[in-house]
């Protein structure tokens, strides 16, 4: 079959075709609802994200933690839903990714130690808040360019699919990365090659002090999808269990040899955009009235308590659980050692043919 | 005289540049409502407006782009990277448009336009935010590529590289942003291309440009101190370079030390070595030596950045071997 | 006015807005039909690309012109019909140019010079095919990296509106830049600062080898502004007259400040990629029938002789005209010096100061 | 033994290393249906199929970093740009991905990627169509950059790189897929980071890399007319750089020359030079002297061109200069 004959010739009748259709994703919640004790793992993953981040934010002010640190505070519903729905498959983010390698499985321990810059983080120190790393669980990185890290996520995915492996890469940004040319070679690419991929636009409406009606002109993320012929799904993002089953159905449709999908996810940010930004561009009402209205741990906990009969007393136990994981995190990265200068040179080539694996 | 802060002297240059001439733009992510990253641009909108102080998306090839369309028709834009590892995304858009466009028009169009930001290692970034970009930009003609080490500096070069006609490459730091000298009340303009004798000596050369200086001060201290005199020269223009400021110093001291923040290879340093031995062979009677950041991607945990960075004790042990005082501990040639 | 009260704050209504409607150019045909003068002077246009193209392509096989040289051959309505929309407008192109350039107005002997690398050149050899420059009719370049120059359009129209001329840019570019980083951002900076920018994708179905059905999931470029919020249309650009007529509309919503639009042209070329480009990708057929069916030349010819009684004598006088032309550009190229070496330095930086102009 | 186009030395070891392991794949812009854009890839679609040999849209930035996750997961991407200067477009996804994971990652992730392509001038293409980017490359920690001279090396060394764990920037040139040499028939692998002594001689070292190594031979044959005996180095990597060979070579000779095409400031010349001074001071007899493109972006028109490019005339001069047989009359080192 020459390549001529697979295009039709262009002809008066091409431009008269008009628009592709609009695609949706249109695969119904194909999981059933959680159990009590799925939702409870989903409460204990958000609470986690949040307990470790503020105690991030109280060692980032005794300078225990050093440079930038975005925390995603407000956003865990997105990360946790996505995980239970995804949790075999490749995860690669932005530089906002505390809470992913959470959800993902990092553990505490592993992912506080990198924010202390120890030897024992996971990414023994090299990497920092915005470059967590972590082989065992597959989780393939936070980055720290906008965008860059989204045509990544197509090549995991190829590999995923060149090897008969029935996994896809989940890929979160922000609303603000969503202007990067990256972004856009990188949708453009999944569409054309129809690559198992879930991107996942969190959409937190600001980014860095800019909020998304100065930066885009159009406000609606997903319909990027629509200008490079993807799938697409815009959702509210602050019910933890809608977010697992449309991140579910978005990895069906990707699996499944149908394409790429793009969920573009309505979230808040709680904190400002890094430690050092004291968010003046909105006003704290703004902030207040969401937390009130949106918050995805207090709406977990309280459908556990209204739907599902969990006692206060079983929250409480959660909480004190998380408490204690999130201080041991730090007691372990407090303890743990700082990486060798000696070691600086290990980290520029790799040694070809040695096994590939943690190096340490 | 007041005394600035860097931050503010860069930022009293554009402002004056903006009163001047209408034509002078600033451009960037969070320049205008939020008054900069780095409150370099503090007030500039409240004083000119959305039109010449411009929020953009996260879109770095796309402005800078714009800039260089701009610049075309006569406008002069300041294009502010918020910080320069993110003028990476729009390589293209400096090389292949900015500096090539007076050349392939045949001189029809001039492209006088500044592409400024933090640019090098700050504090504990980690990998992708600690790029030096000196050398990256100072190889292609076209460009010229400007950096200053204090205040008075800062303010009068910025000024020169807005009036220039070509393309400039500004490299500022956020470490410095908040340092403080005394800047006179009136206005005035810094030649691009000369290089400033920031201390004369007798001993040895130590070339550096940017934050580096002050680790070289601190060394120079210190050298002082065990009765060596070296001469400290601030390129401030790393292209053009100024031969004859730093040819004139090397052939009389005979001894040469660059210090460079970033990776060595290919670098500025290297450029500078290469001239300097070529046009003082006669006079050296060392070779030229370099100390700059260790050949590695930036790592997070602060002992490791600590030992990637040059440090005055770099400096200073790079010195006493140049002057025959002490043996090679440290192999400086390879990393 | 504080920014954040112009931001509506993030809620759950947001989500459920669903998309922004597809913005459609909606604009008539603003200007009255062509007068047989107007007709025949698109027609002269049309030839005289032609005409100079095919003396180029003679004379790149004698070797008088080197490099890359791409022909514009099958495709002269779009250049020839936007100029007569868009005469006093700035114009940016890609390394196809030759024809925009002449359809812009600079002259035969310049565009040959510059082909044949002579001082009398367009950019007085300095930048050759891809690089045809005239600053006297405001033809602001062509360019080799694919979608490179589209941001740059963005700033021409930035600094006419600033400078409140009345005046647009247009910008022409394939479809295979329509998958350029660069081109995307460019998109979404136009529709975000609403620039009086045209932007022509000229869809010749092909970028070098590769049909557009293997270059994207989506062959509607002008989908591509669906994505952006930009105003859009599709169509067909073998009518020189329709050409005209929907870049002056699109002109026309540019210049009033309704913000950039994007047109999409479906054309075709005739000739290879480039010189060295046998085509063997598509089947001969394609070519001769699309000639037989499409040529914009030749439709011209037709109706000026139909609907406007033009003799096929007057047309052969056009014709010995534009070939006279044709002739004396290579001649005057030829006869041409080269650029002495020793100016080699003057092209490095522009002298700060002096006024800015033609150098030379 | 045949004698093979580089081009099919390429394609060679392309074929067998995608038929040795089957992670390795090929993808680019027109690598695919159209057998490439310089035929490299001729054939290669027909024997491994569309999801090894994958044809792309115009989206350097997007299929690196695709290749770049790909090589992440431990499959072996041959990305190639049509040329390089296209890469700058996806500078980007090369410097801060492929050249950092490794690193940022606390080594686990490895990046076993090549990204080939045709580098430097080819003829009369201009000023974005001829951009030399081996200095811009070289200049970071976490690449390797090789290129070749003839065929028997493309061959070898391009399998290494893909062999390689890390990622490697391997250079090409259009001027030279045609020139022919002898292939040994059986599989060989040339170990990245070893220069090649071309030609021994006593009097001179002249360093050079790529299609430049053909200039040099050239001029090498004029001075051994002239009774001068140059040696003459091909460098084949220039990060990692092989110091042994080439401080052994011109302590021997005192006299080192390098030739390079490109743009001369902070380059892979300007490296040579600076490690050379440093490490052969007390064996020179002369400074280090760099023939290399004039620092200008390249015009398009014929006679333009030719005075850009290094020629062996211009070797010949500098050697002659090099050996105090004649003054300095070509200003090389501002130009
Ligand atoms: C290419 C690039 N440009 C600029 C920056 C600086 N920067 C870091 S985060 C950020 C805002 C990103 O916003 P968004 O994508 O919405 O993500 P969020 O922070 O809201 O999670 C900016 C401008 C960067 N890291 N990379
Ligand atoms: C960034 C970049 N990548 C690749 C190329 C090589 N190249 C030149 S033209 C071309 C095809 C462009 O196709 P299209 O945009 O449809 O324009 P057309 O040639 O059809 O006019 C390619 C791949 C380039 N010049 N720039
Ligand atoms: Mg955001
Ligand atoms: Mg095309």
């Amino acid at each position: 079959m020459s390549p001529s004959t697979q295009s039709p010739p262009p002809s008066p009748d091409r431009a008269g075709t008009g628009p592709a259709a609009d695609l949706i994703l249109d695969i119904e919640d194909p999981l059933p609802p959680c159990t009590t004790d799925e939702l409870l793992d989903l409460y204990r993953g958000m609470l986690r994200i949040r307990r470790i981040e503020e105690l991030a934010a109280k060692a980032y002010t005794r300078r225990l933690i050093l440079g930038f640190c975005h925390l995603y505070i407000g956003q865990e519903s997105v990360a946790v839903g996505a995980a239970a729905a995804t949790a075999d498959d490749y995860w690669i983010a932005s530089y906002r990714e505390h809470g992913h390698a959470l959800a993902k499985g990092v553990t505490p321990r592993k992912v506080m130690a990198e924010l202390f810059g120890r030897a024992t983080g996971a990414s023994h120190g090299q990497g920092g808040s915005m470059h967590i790393f972590d082989r065992s669980v597959d989780f393939m990185g936070g980055y720290g360019i906008v965008g860059g890290h989204v045509p990544l996520a197509n090549g995991i995915a190829w590999a995923a699919r060149a090897r008969g492996e029935d996994r896809v890469c989940v890929c979160f940004f922000g609303d603000g990365a969503a202007n990067q040319g990256a972004f856009f070679e990188a949708l453009c690419l999944a569409a054309l090659y129809k690559l198992p991929v879930v991107f996942i636009c969190e959409n937190n409406w600001y980014a860095m002090g800019t909020p998304l009606d100065r930066q885009s002109a159009l406000t609606d993320m997903s319909l990027r999808a629509r200008g490079v012929g993807m799938v697409r799904e815009q959702l509210e993002g602050w019910d933890v269990e809608h977010v697992r089953q449309r991140v579910a159905a978005a990895r069906q449709h990707a699996v499944t040899g149908r394409g790429p999908v793009l969920l573009e996810i309505i979230t808040y940010r709680y904190r400002g955009h890094s430690m050092s930004d004291p968010a003046k561009y909105r006003p704290k009402e703004e902030v207040e009235q969401h937390k009130e209205r949106h918050d995805p741990i207090d709406l977990a906990a309280r459908r556990l308590r209204t739907r599902h009969g969990v006692t206060q007393e079983a929250l409480d136990a959660v909480r004190a659980e998380v408490e204690e994981e999130a201080a041991d995190a730090w007691r372990f990265a407090e303890e743990s050692p700082f990486p060798d200068p000696a070691t600086l040179y290990d980290y520029v080539y790799a040694p070809t043919g040695t096994p590939v694996g943690e190096e340490d | 005289m007041a005394r600035l802060q860097i931050r503010e002297a860069l930022r009293r240059a554009m402002q004056e540049e903006m009163r001047r001439d209408p034509s002078v733009f600033l451009m960037g992510e969070e320049v205008a409502h939020y008054n900069g990253a780095y409150k370099v641009s503090q007030g500039l909108l409240d004083e000119f407006g959305p039109t010449r102080v411009v929020d953009t998306p996260i879109s770095e090839a796309g402005f800078a782009g714009l800039g260089v369309g701009a610049a075309m028709v006569g406008m002069r834009p300041i294009i502010e990277f918020m910080t320069f590892n993110f003028s990476l995304v729009a390589f293209d858009q400096v090389i292949n448009s900015a500096s090539k466009i007076y050349q392939m028009s045949g001189g029809q169009y001039r492209v006088p336009i500044v592409f400024r930001g933090p640019n090098g290692a700050a504090e504990n970034l980690g990998s992708q935010h600690s790029t030096t970009v000196d050398s990256l930009y100072a190889h292609f003609p076209g460009l010229k590529v400007v950096t200053y080490s204090d205040a008075p500096d800062a303010y009068g070069l910025l000024k020169a590289a807005i009036r220039d006609d070509n393309p400039v490459i500004f490299l500022e730091s956020e470490l410095t942003y908040g340092m403080k000298a005394e800047v006179p009340d009136e206005e005035y303009v810094i030649e691009l291309g000369k290089a400033r004798i920031r201390r004369p000596g007798d001993d040895l050369t130590i070339v550096s440009w940017g934050k580096q200086v002050f680790n070289v001060e601190k060394a120079a201290d210190q050298l002082a101190a065990e009765g060596i005199s070296a001469e400290v020269l601030d390129l401030r223009s790393l292209r053009p370079l100024d031969h004859e400021t730093l040819f004139a110093s090397v052939s009389r001291t005979g001894r040469c030390l660059v210090v460079q923040e970033g990776h060595v290879f290919a670098s500025v340093a290297a450029e500078v070595a290469a001239r300097v031995q070529e046009a003082c062979f006669d006079w050296l009677d060392a070779p030229v030596l370099r100390v700059h950041s260790r050949d590695v991607n930036q790592p997070y945990a602060a002992p490791l950045e600590q030992a990637v960075m040059p440090s005055p004790e770099r400096i200073v042990a790079a010195a006493r071997r140049l002057l025959g005082l002490s043996e090679p501990t440290d192999n400086e040639l390879s990393r």
